[in-house]
């Protein structure tokens, strides 16, 4: 008894649960401290669940001791257990800076929102039924758009409704999706639906996988569904759009990775090729229009997109234990601890130059040296240079578009590296610059410099553990 | 909306209709029947109607987290209103009003609370009770009797939470069954009953606030000027 | 027409008031439970409530209810809106409608408070009569003919609801 | 057929026909208010007659005084609701019409037209 | 006659929620929004589905009304830029 | 639905879509808001007639009816009071 209490997984979604209304119920910001302890505890706990992972296999957990397909199963395997740690990994570092960030008065709705949130994504990832997917979906969708308004000006209150319009009807979609499949077959649990889709599944299952893969494309803002994510990235406070951009977007990236590798199989390779040209595209124009922008946080947010088309890319290139599944992984983690240090990072120039524009940052350089250094690491993620996460990535997904002959993926790859690196190298450029004899800069606390370079680092290190982390992904359930 | 786009949304509904119907008329039999399930458990579950079942007990963890998601709709709702917009007392209301709430109310109460327990066995259960109570909560409103809920206080946030918490809880506590929300055979109707009075409450005071704080627009005149202030 | 200020914000509290009140409520349980015995526990906690908001939103008056009072004036009301009702329907119904709608004020002598709001809600279910504004002692109606004797039924109603809340009218 | 059923499909009937006067009404009736009586009259005593056909029906005593409940809560809102929308509507301005000639109502009390 | 009902009722679903759409008036929307939640009450009771029906009638048919209504009011005040 | 209560739901059902015509005529927001309130009394109704000789879901549906009866004041009174600001006919913002 004392060991089904002591188990991490439903832990990890009833403490962030617990916390957030804690700190709602406290109110006036009090919740930081609560939630920095508390999010240091899930930290752990993903930890321990990796270690039972890797040691005994993956795990289910039947809610309510019922078992699918009467009741809902959580499932914790080497992909799910990933996206905890990296979660739990970019959120802690995040409450920290937070806590140096906001006013008192703002941390009274940041605490709360970011606990649902975080409960959400570590919800989303352990769930393995349809229903409750949609479920921690709607939770985090709302927390998002709640913390996208954070601010309360009208040009981020304008970002959260279009965000909050696109998300309702992106998460319809899906749920139209999820009552077809039920319709046509009776339940809604992963592992149930896996056996029963066949080859040639009949129309209405197709159309469900269609409705349900739109809904989460325009989710995660793929290319073209890209539209809401500048906005609303760009005009929320930097460490929510730190959240959002290293977290969120990846969490219908999952799920979309979770459909194709799990029941959808046997449509996936229908869409392989549209979504891969989609990324392409994304990757593309992201990345000019990165490089065209002239406000710091619009610049990163265009970055998203980007490096969004990536995680795209590797559906053509599925292969069961290939290298293409991996490839996409660790381009998620590494993506996601780098766009929270570069909006961290972002958000300390912007505090420190007072101003949002590239111009405004010149001679920031010999302020905040540490920010500046978490700012090109990041960068050096997102080019793809040895040996970080991002360079992995990408090495892995050329290898295996060359190993299966697809050659085309590799320009593009190659192309959205140079033009990342064209627009960190901008923003560096303006940065060393001499500063303008009317520049006057803003004090900004050392832990929000520290915590992004922290941010930064892993980023880079977390390619040299790539052999644990690939190891660990290839637990699966037990056919 | 202009001509094209509304041309291209009008087809692709027409498209997605057709796709549908064709999709339904098409409707292989359903190869799990979760239904006989449902009702084969029903016993297990600690209520007699299968929809209270399914809710509090079979898919309760999906319930748990739907009720974050009432609660975070008045989480942003409260982060977008501005601060300085709380203070406003509500408008005094005219004597018939307070007299229609008056009535109104009590019956109300009663209703809901009818509600709550009709859910063991026949359709009812925390959300219908919660509604009915959430409505009072709008009367209440409308004839002056509530304060404003722009910045609640401690009070008014623990009964807004109050539901959830009892109900996250109440799953953290099932731990020691050896699963969240696992109940045990003989408490089941019991916690399940604990469960719903708690939601009740917090859905009432959770949709009233939706209602209150999105109703909430700066400077009512016609409700400020030329009535009297009730002291 | 605009309510006094409460003076007292704890009401006095009444015994009968508390009584009739919590009956009633009883009552009313009683048949939205359909007489099950099983479900008085979350009644009682129920019924409590409701007399508990009962009480603080419509606090006790002076006196009480008088029953046969009661009884008259719901039988007057029962004959009275059927008589509405079929009065309204035959208008509806004439080939060439005879109306001959107006405002007209009326003095009212029931005391202010529950008595009159009464008087107002009752009217509006009545032959002919809807209340659309009480300013000071004047009743302004809008009747559907004028030509119908509304003020003795004002007056009557006046009547009926004075024996009932025992208030002098 | 017994007594009791023929009472009850009598009252049904006579409950469908006050709807239907009350829907004529809301369509000839000249303005708010001449509609406001048509509403609050007609379709609650529509209302009231089916309630009780119902009711007699009912299986027990609960059942019936269950449905026979329904119909003073309806009675109570229109009241309040017609006297809210005939208070606002005067207070807006809106005359009723044909008032606008002084005539001499029954019963020897003033009267006014328009506000 | 059955059949007639349930025609009659979708019928009159698929019109009123068009009307509530289409139309350009906002006070005619929001009584047809109205209107189509008292359908969809009487809809869903006709599915032998009370539960929803029940939640349909206490939340469109009151409190969404009520809401719809007082946003009305607001953005009606707003753009009249009338105090009464 | 069955006999004679059948019917009546139906002919209240025409009595309703009848009474949309006002909604649509106005001309004050009020005449369009009595046909929503027309379709509460009413709805009570059908929904009363709906219960008669269903045995499984007769009584839940009178609950319906009778929570609907709770709550119709709520969006009159949101009208008279909130909504209705101007006195103006057809095309009026209020």
């Amino acid at each position: 008894m004392a060991e089904a209490f002591l188990d991490p997984l439903p832990w990890l979604i009833v403490l962030p649960l617990a916390w957030a209304s804690l700190a709602f119920l406290w109110g006036d910001g009090r919740g930081g401290r609560l939630a920095i302890a508390a999010l240091a505890v899930q930290l752990a706990l993903a930890l321990i669940l990796a270690a039972q992972v890797m040691a005994e296999g993956a795990r289910v957990h039947a809610v309510g001791g019922w078992g699918a397909p009467l009741g809902i199963d959580l499932l914790a395997d080497g992909l799910s257990v990933l996206m905890l740690l990296l979660t739990q990994a970019v959120a802690l570092p995040l409450a920290v800076y937070a806590r140096a960030y906001f006013s008192e008065v703002a941390q009274t709705h940041f605490w709360p929102l970011t606990g649902f949130l975080l409960a959400a994504l570590n919800a989303l990832f352990l769930s393995a039924d349809l229903f409750n997917l949609y479920v921690t979906l709607e939770l985090l969708s709302l927390a998002a758009v709640g913390l996208v308004a954070l601010g309360g000006k009208p040009a981020q209150a304008a970002a959260a409704l279009r965000y909050l319009l696109v998300s309702l009807t992106a998460s319809g979609a899906y749920l139209m999706g999820v009552a077809l499949i039920y319709g046509a077959y009776g339940t809604v649990s992963l592992a149930g639906l896996a056996p029963l889709i066949g080859p040639d599944p009949p129309l209405i299952t197709r159309l469900a996988a269609g409705l349900m893969l739109a809904g989460l494309l325009a989710k995660t803002a793929l290319f073209p569904f890209h539209f809401w994510l500048p906005p609303a990235h760009g005009g929320a406070a930097a460490p929510v759009s730190a959240l959002l951009s290293a977290l969120v977007v990846k969490a219908s990236f999952y799920m979309v990775l979770r459909l194709a590798l799990g029941p959808f199989a046997p449509l996936a390779e229908l869409a392989a090729l549209l979504l891969g040209v989609l990324g392409a595209t994304a990757i593309l124009w992201g990345s000019w229009r990165a490089l065209t922008t002239h406000h710091i946080k619009m610049l990163v947010a265009w970055s998203t997109v980007a490096q969004l088309g990536y995680l795209f890319l590797i559906f053509p290139l599925l292969q069961p234990g290939g290298e293409a599944l991996q490839a996409g992984v660790m381009q998620a983690v590494a993506h996601g601890l780098a766009k929270a240090a570069m909006f961290a990072a972002a958000g300390v120039l912007m505090l420190s130059t007072g101003r949002d524009t590239l111009e405004g940052l010149a001679g920031v350089a010999g302020r905040v040296p540490v920010t500046l250094f978490a700012f090109g690491l990041a960068g050096v993620t997102l080019m793809g240079l040895p040996p970080s996460g991002g360079f992995l990535a990408k090495w892995l997904l050329i290898e295996a578009a060359l190993a299966q002959g697809q050659w085309p993926w590799v320009a593009v790859i190659i192309a959205g590296g140079l033009l990342a690196a064209a627009y960190v190298f901008k923003v560096l450029r303006q940065a060393f610059l001499l500063a303008p004899a009317a520049a006057h800069f803003h004090p900004v606390p050392r832990v929000m410099e520290w915590t992004a370079f922290l941010l930064a680092a892993a980023s880079v290190l977390i390619g040299l553990r790539a052999t644990e982390g690939v190891e660990l992904l290839g637990v699966e359930v037990a056919p | 909306m202009n001509g094209p786009a509304r041309l291209a949304v009008g087809g692709l509904a027409v498209a997605l209709a057709g796709a549908l119907a064709a999709a339904i008329l098409d409707l292989p039999s359903a190869a799990v029947d979760l239904r006989g399930a449902v009702a084969m458990n029903l016993s297990a579950s600690g209520v007699e109607h299968p929809v209270t079942a399914v809710l509090l007990n079979f898919r309760g963890y999906d319930t748990l987290l739907e009720i974050a998601v009432l609660l975070l709709a008045l989480l942003g709702m409260l982060a977008v209103a501005k601060p300085e917009s709380g203070g406003s007392p509500p408008a005094a209301a005219d004597p018939m009003l307070r007299t229609l709430a008056g009535v109104a109310v009590p019956l109300m109460i009663l209703a809901a609370g009818y509600l709550l327990w009709a859910g063991a066995h026949r359709p009812g259960g925390a959300f219908q009770a919660g509604a009915v109570l959430a409505a009072a909560a709008v009367l209440l409103h409308l004839a002056g009797r509530l304060p404003a809920w722009a910045s609640p206080k401690r009070m008014l946030r623990l009964g807004l939470a109050g539901g959830f918490l009892v109900f996250l809880a109440v799953s953290a506590i099932l731990l020691s069954e050896g699963a969240l929300l696992r109940y045990p055979l003989e408490h089941a109707g019991a916690l399940i009953l604990l469960i719903e009075a708690g939601l009740t409450l917090s859905l009432g005071l959770i949709l009233a606030g939706l209602f209150l704080v999105l109703a909430w627009h700066p400077a009512s005149p016609s409700e400020s000027a030329g009535e009297e202030s009730k002291s | 027409m605009h309510a006094r200020p409460d003076r007292s914000p704890l009401p006095r509290f009444s015994l009968s008031a508390t009584l009739w009140r919590g009956g009633a409520f009883a009552l009313i349980w009683w048949i939205l439970a359909e007489g099950r015995a099983d479900s008085w526990g979350i009644g009682a906690v129920t019924v409590a409530l409701a007399t508990t908001a009962s009480l603080r939103l419509a606090p006790p008056g002076q006196g009480r209810v008088s029953f046969p009072g009661l009884l008259g004036f719901a039988a007057f009301f029962l004959v009275q809106s059927a008589w509405g009702g079929a009065q309204v329907a035959a208008r509806a119904f004439r080939s060439r409608m005879d109306l001959a709608p107006a405002l007209v004020d009326l003095p009212v002598t029931l005391p202010a408070g529950m008595a009159r709001i009464l008087l107002l809600n009752t009217l509006n279910l009545m032959p002919g009569t809807v209340s659309v504004e009480l300013r000071g002692n004047r009743l302004c109606l809008h009747v559907l003919d004028h030509r119908l004797p509304v003020a003795e039924e004002v007056r009557q109603t006046e009547a009926h609801i004075a024996r009932m809340l025992r208030v002098a009218a | 057929m017994t007594p009791l059923e023929a009472l009850s499909a009598l009252l049904l009937l006579a409950g469908a026909g006050f709807y239907l006067a009350g829907t004529v009404g809301l369509l000839r009736f000249p303005d708010v208010y001449a509609r406001l009586h048509a509403l609050t009259k007609a379709d609650n005593l529509g209302l009231g007659l089916i309630a009780l056909g119902l009711a007699l029906q009912a299986e027990n005593l609960a059942a019936g005084l269950k449905i026979l409940l329904v119909w003073p809560l309806v009675l109570v809102a229109s009241a309040a609701v017609s006297f809210a929308i005939a208070r606002r509507a005067h207070e807006l301005g809106i005359a009723p019409a044909g008032a606008a000639s002084p005539v001499q109502p029954a019963g020897g009390v003033d009267q006014r037209g328009g506000p | 006659m059955n059949l007639a009902f349930d025609a009659l009722l979708a019928l009159a679903l698929l019109w009123s929620a068009w009307r509530s759409l289409a139309t350009p008036d906002l006070t005619r929307a929001v009584v047809m929004f109205i209107v189509f939640g008292l359908l969809m009450a009487l809809a869903w009771a006709r599915l032998d589905a009370p539960d929803i029906a029940l939640a349909e009638a206490a939340i469109g048919a009151g409190l969404t009304g009520a809401l719809l209504l007082d946003a009305l009011g607001a953005f009606g005040k707003r753009r009249a830029g009338d105090k009464p | 639905m069955t006999g004679l209560e059948g019917y009546l739901a139906l002919f209240l059902l025409l009595n309703l879509l009848v009474a949309l015509i006002r909604a649509a005529r106005g001309p004050t927001p009020a005449d369009r808001m009595l046909a929503a309130l027309l379709f509460g009394t009413t709805g009570v109704g059908v929904l009363l007639l709906m219960a008669h000789a269903r045995e499984t879901v007769a009584m839940p549906l009178v609950d319906t009816a009778l929570v609907l009866a709770l709550l119709a004041a709520i969006t009159g009174v949101a009208f008279a009071r909130r909504a209705w600001h101007a006195a103006g006919r057809d095309d009026d913002p209020a």
